[in-house]
């Protein structure tokens, strides 16, 4: 115990090495702060409304991965159909497709002449692009598959037997789901959905190119820092830290309600 | 809720096949060395395993084509497989609300009551003793009032002193249960004192089944031999005479043909010289092992045929036994038994 | 015939290039004061960002953009309502660090071997004046990079990753305090139109061509002026 | 066994959602490529080159996460510092930042007037921005996290007492780590290692705002694609395509042969 | 390589604190329950948990302050552990390449060899059996020749049969082996046959040592009593008669003070009626709980004192016992052995 906790002495140096790769461009933002300036940026409702309105898509677009996502890892862990490849191939896609591109892809899937969308409109009277809603769209396509390979894997680290224990006591396929795998596989949600929420929050090139850039309604917080970084480059680096901040107070908030774990 | 049924199923390899019928209120322990198919079996009952051949009816009912929920079956793992984030209580009251029962908590402390963890309900599974799980694990099966029940290996899991407490527990708890049990053991003495009835699995195969009595004295293989303590031989009876494939042995029955033929280590007497007298079977030994057990020693013999014996420590010490000591065994042609293949 | 101001109400959403988003911004509070019951949202991105959206289906009455090669895939595709004009002009200027440390004048001085020069890409409007702008004056540069975008030129300006970048007036305007622009007599032989457009889809076409003609009004000019931008 | 293998109903329908929302997007493009112009791009010498360094890049970046995220993912697992919690905010930096400001970052960090850039500069005479090590960093800066998080919840999942065996056997912590503790969490490297790669390839904010954009050196597929989407959009729809085609034959390729799983 | 330790260990609430001395070529047993802190006891010595107090000398070398691997002490954990991504050869290997050793793939498959399991050299440790499975483990720790071995439960794991086999063979090999061994087990069988000195741990603390005969016949707790068999009680003696908390039994030892006495259960006579005769001990009990053995059948009855019978199958059915038949049980005091506390 006492001393297998500790790190091998070969790999304390990458892994300095490593932390201080992360971190040196953080001290560097820092360092440049115009830091009497914060008190300004944030006093301005504009920047404290695109702070919400990131926080608020980020939180949706992460529910509505939970929701579609975790659901995708069971089907992708547990059948084998022979279209599973396709699928698992489909997943990827957002990963490695610029964010640029996937925003047109979107307008060409869910915009007002879309593959889909022209029904929407047609149909219901619903646009998507250009509305928070949109956002909340171009966020979860973009974070979608972080949450699926983390809750994939997951699933494919439980021991199926408590499933099974679970299927004699008479549980459905739903019960046992809920009752029994879902609490089990809750550390992997739950980082799988921070992973998602930070990429949501952090996402730039679909939301603009897929939702536009209307305060209030579609400028989250990296489209501010765009457009201050056109103007303004100082006020960018404080909005960026802001951001920053409270993503990582989010997140510790989280880690400390939900995992207990430091 | 008597459960009948001819249990046909493959994993990998493996084969199994195993007919089998439990009446309503009485015990069936399934025995066998590590693969035998006994795990497999329960599963397939459970309908955790898929069934690729025969039948399974359970109180006149077939439930091959019903998936595990809908069979009404129990099953407690050897693990136990508690829910580790639920707490006592909620994994005993796991099955109720799975079938929407009502009284739920009710039911449940009642059950918690009757295994004597009342005072548990609010701990976690990980905060229990061996025992304290194992009870849980039954509870959380019986409270669903289950038509047939499977307990894999109850008892593997928990120290000596636990396990004959739990044994004597489990043995009032089966007495009160009204459905079929299933029980999966590696020790004849649960056998012994849980089950009515006694199935030996080798290689997915029955290679003997009976009464426990009937099984612990007329043992079929060696494996069961070994399990019962007996010394097992198999050979062809003539004039009162067993020709061994090494040696042979008078017995006192008078039948003809194959047959097996037991006696227990105590009745093997040892002398250092060729004794005079009454044991009608009297042969050269080697002694390879000596292991003492309380009160006596159990000695492993070479010879023809090789042999067990249980002597005294005292008489250990007299004939200065040690691996390689020269003995002649004797055995009594009233101590040997003999039966039929 | 423009409406009289005031007799127009309502929402308008105006699409417009990154580079007039300080402006735009201004422009739209002191025209909402200006006009009571109206609201002008904006939509600021890179042009021809905009123009997809448009060409999409986006719900946009006017288009600012910063080039005119973006606002005619719009007008290629009928989605302009009678016809663009342009309304500021922006040129190039060689912007370098405030004190103007390697001593750069002209544009000779820029393709030094030890000066490292950024640009915008070809296929960026800025980019497109800067060759012409070298064409012009015969001279072949050795960018060690070709920006995406002014913005990101100018970053790499600010924080001494290069010591000279071609970029708009507008841009060296906006970080006045720590670039210095330098003009050359090249810089007109590429001079970058914003053309504007009252889209055909407008839902609200009688505002959207208030807030053009604001644009192009006194005040309008004013501030865009005031920006770097040369009023047409 | 049998039966388990199947997903609740109830589940069935927003995992299919969820595929169809990642796909949608994805048929749009392809409805709208000009396949016929698809061989003009694969044939440009300028797309095969951006396409080549692409590749390299993120792979190089990835080996690069793999030798510093694997120790620092240890790091993070195995020990007790107090300072522990300041570094897991760090570690989630590159994920919130949009990957512009994180360009930023990176120049304030490593450009020739950085915190730590001058002095290579200065001392070594290395500057990193407009080199093609300058797009490896930057892709590396994106997606450590990734790895980071994912072998993290690798090593949190395995059995301790088997590096005990290894340490009563002789195994030092060193020879633990190699011979016991990394074949044991290899799925969870993998896993990371893909989703690192995929974000590397991805990478665009971070890159041209760092490495900038020069054929050659530092013009990857996405800044391709990005500029392509200025004069050319359908040219940009291509090249998107292509990227996705090779990542995802890529990524087939290692899952079938280090994986096994389907 | 004599094991000389005082282990002192905390692990949360719970205490360990083991006085002990092994010397060269002995083993030493650890029984207790559940819990007791065997195996907290074995990761002390191999340096896997940190010593709160007491030292630990091996071969007159203090090792408190080594690391696990600097100890030279092989463990073979209960489930094995053996590494799954490792060939079984590899598995044997591991601590000679972890320790550069040279000719690791002789030494390695001349051990595999002594274990019988050459031919399994390329095998996975998930394809083997759970003997096999032991016998690699043993194998994997004795190949870089501790000075100390730990065995924690070696044989929990296996079935009965194999468990006899598996027991013997084990046996040999602690002969033949030079260090000093620690044996944690549930079984007092394992203790008898395999040690040659047993320490008793209950809560973390030594509540019995001797030989494994002396603790057998001379058990101080009521888990010892459990795990050996016999009937125990404490109280005080005086002019031959020892007073319990709930009755009294009659002796034939002279001496005075607190005693524990112990019989076994087939020295305890039962009787419809009370009769009359020699036996000293004779009181009134009630049937509790009646289990079947191979041969004799266990009667556990309350009274005062409460005692634990066995009697013939006939007798039972003679006596048509049942729970809550009211019975005479008798002992003799010739039977009943007392010890000093
Ligand atoms: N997942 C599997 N794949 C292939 N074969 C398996 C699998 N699980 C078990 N088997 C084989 O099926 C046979 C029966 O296994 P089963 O678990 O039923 O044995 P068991 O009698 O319960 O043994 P034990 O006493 O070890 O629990 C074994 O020979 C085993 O090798
Ligand atoms: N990780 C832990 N944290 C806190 N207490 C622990 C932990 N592990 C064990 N304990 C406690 O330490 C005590 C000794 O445990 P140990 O595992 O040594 O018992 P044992 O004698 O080996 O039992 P068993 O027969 O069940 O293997 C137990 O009372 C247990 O509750
Ligand atoms: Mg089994
Ligand atoms: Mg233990």
């Amino acid at each position: 115990m006492s001393e297998q906790n500790r790190v091998p002495t070969l790999l304390l140096l990458p892994a300095l090495l490593g932390l201080a790769f992360l971190a040196l461009p953080l001290v560097g933002l820092l360092l440049r702060t115009p830091w009497d300036r914060l008190g300004e940026q944030l006093a301005a409702p504009a920047v404290r409304e695109a702070l919400w309105l990131s926080l608020i898509t980020a939180t949706v677009a992460t529910v509505l991965c939970l929701l579609l996502g975790v659901p995708l890892a069971l089907l992708l862990s547990r059948t084998r159909l022979p279209g599973i490849r396709l699928i698992r191939a489909v997943i990827t896609v957002p990963l490695v497709l610029p964010p640029v591109v996937g925003g047109v892809a979107l307008l060409l899937a869910f915009g007002r002449n879309g593959v889909l969308g022209r029904y929407l409109d047609a149909w219901f009277g619903i646009t998507l692009p250009f509305t928070s809603a949109g956002v909340v769209l171009a966020e979860t396509f973009v974070a979608m598959p972080f949450l699926v390979i983390a809750v994939e894997g997951a699933l494919r680290g439980i021991d199926r037997r408590y499933e099974e224990a679970a299927a004699t006591l008479g549980a459905g396929r739903w019960t046992v789901f809920r009752r029994v795998t879902l609490p089990m596989i809750a550390p992997g949600v739950l980082a799988g959905a921070v992973l998602c929420w930070a990429r949501a929050l952090g996402e730039f090139g679909a939301t603009i190119t897929f939702a536009g850039n209307f305060p209030g309604t579609t400028r989250t917080m990296p489209l501010t820092v765009y457009l201050a970084l056109e103007t303004d480059p100082q006020a960018a680096t404080v909005l960026s830290l802001l951001m920053l901040v409270v993503s990582v107070l989010v997140l510790a908030g989280l880690r400390h309600r939900w995992v207990g774990v430091q | 809720m008597t459960l009948d049924a001819n249990l046909v199923a493959v994993q990998g390899d493996f084969r199994l096949s195993l007919p089998l019928t439990v009446d309503s209120g009485r015990t069936c322990a399934i025995l066998g060395p590590n693969g035998a198919g006994k795990s497999t079996a329960l599963r397939t009952v459970a309908g955790l395993h898929p069934l690729s051949g025969g039948h399974i009816t359970i109180a006149g009912r077939p439930v091959d084509r019903l998936s595990a929920r809908d069979r009404r079956v129990g099953l407690v793992f050897q693990d136990y497989l508690l829910f580790d984030h639920l707490t006592v209580l909620e994994n005993v009251a796991f099955g109720l609300r799975a079938r929407r029962a009502s009284d739920v908590r009710d039911k449940a402390l009642h059950w918690l009551d009757r295994v004597g963890l009342a005072d548990y309900a609010d701990r976690r599974p990980r905060q229990l003793s061996g025992g304290q799980a194992q009870r849980v694990a039954l509870a959380r099966a019986l409270v669903t009032e289950p038509d047939v029940l499977l307990l894999d290996e109850p008892l593997a899991a928990l120290d000596v002193a636990a396990r004959a407490h739990v044994r004597a527990e489990l043995r009032g708890w089966l007495a009160d249960y009204t459905g079929a049990t299933l029980l999966v053991t590696h020790d004849p003495l649960d056998a012994m004192v849980l089950a009515d009835e006694m199935v030996v699995l080798e290689g997915g195969v029955v290679v003997q089944r009976g009464t426990p009595a009937e099984v612990a004295t007329h043992p079929r293989t060696p494996y069961v031999a070994t399990l019962v303590g007996l010394n097992l031989y198999r050979g062809s009876l003539a004039a009162g005479v067993v020709t061994l494939e090494s040696g042979s042995l008078t017995v006192t029955s008078g039948e003809e043909g194959e047959v097996l033929v037991a006696f227990p280590p105590s009745a093997v007497g040892l002398y250092p010289a060729r004794p005079e007298g009454s044991p009608r079977n009297c042969w050269p030994v080697t002694v390879s092992e000596i292991e003492p057990h309380t009160g006596t020693v159990r000695v492993r013999l070479t010879g023809s045929p090789d042999v067990q014996a249980d002597i005294t420590t005292a008489a250990v010490a007299e004939l200065s036994l040690s691996p390689g000591t020269r003995l002649w065994a004797t055995v009594k042609a009233t101590e040997i038994r003999t039966y039929p293949v | 015939s423009s409406p009289a101001p005031g007799t127009a109400k309502g929402e308008i959403n105006v699409f417009a290039a990154a580079s007039l988003n300080k402006t735009f911004t201004q422009l739209g509070k002191d025209f909402e004061a200006a006009h009571g019951g109206t609201s002008v949202k904006f939509n600021f991105a890179g042009s021809s960002a905009l123009a997809q959206q448009i060409n999409n289906g986006a719900p946009a009455d006017v288009f600012a953009s910063a080039a005119p090669a973006n606002m005619k895939q719009v007008e290629d595709k009928g989605h302009v309502s009678g016809k663009a004009v342009n309304f500021v002009t922006n040129t190039l200027r060689i912007a370098v660090p405030k004190g103007n440390p390697k001593n750069i004048h002209t544009l000779a001085d820029v393709v030094k071997p030890d000066v490292k020069l950024a640009l915008c890409a070809e296929q960026v409007p800025c980019g497109a004046a800067a060759k012409t702008v070298f064409g012009a004056a015969k001279l072949t540069p050795k960018p060690v990079t070709l920006e995406q975008d002014v913005s990101a030129t100018r970053t790499k300006l600010e924080l001494g990753e290069v010591d000279a970048a071609l970029i708009y007036r507008t841009d060296v305007q906006a970080d006045a305090d720590k670039l210095d622009g330098i003009d050359f007599p090249e810089m007109q032989s590429a001079v970058n139109d914003y053309p504007i457009a009252v889209l055909s889809g407008a839902k609200n076409a009688e505002l959207a061509r208030a807030w053009v003609d604001y644009v192009r009004g006194e005040h309008g000019k004013e501030l865009l002026a005031k920006a770097g931008f040369t009023v047409v």
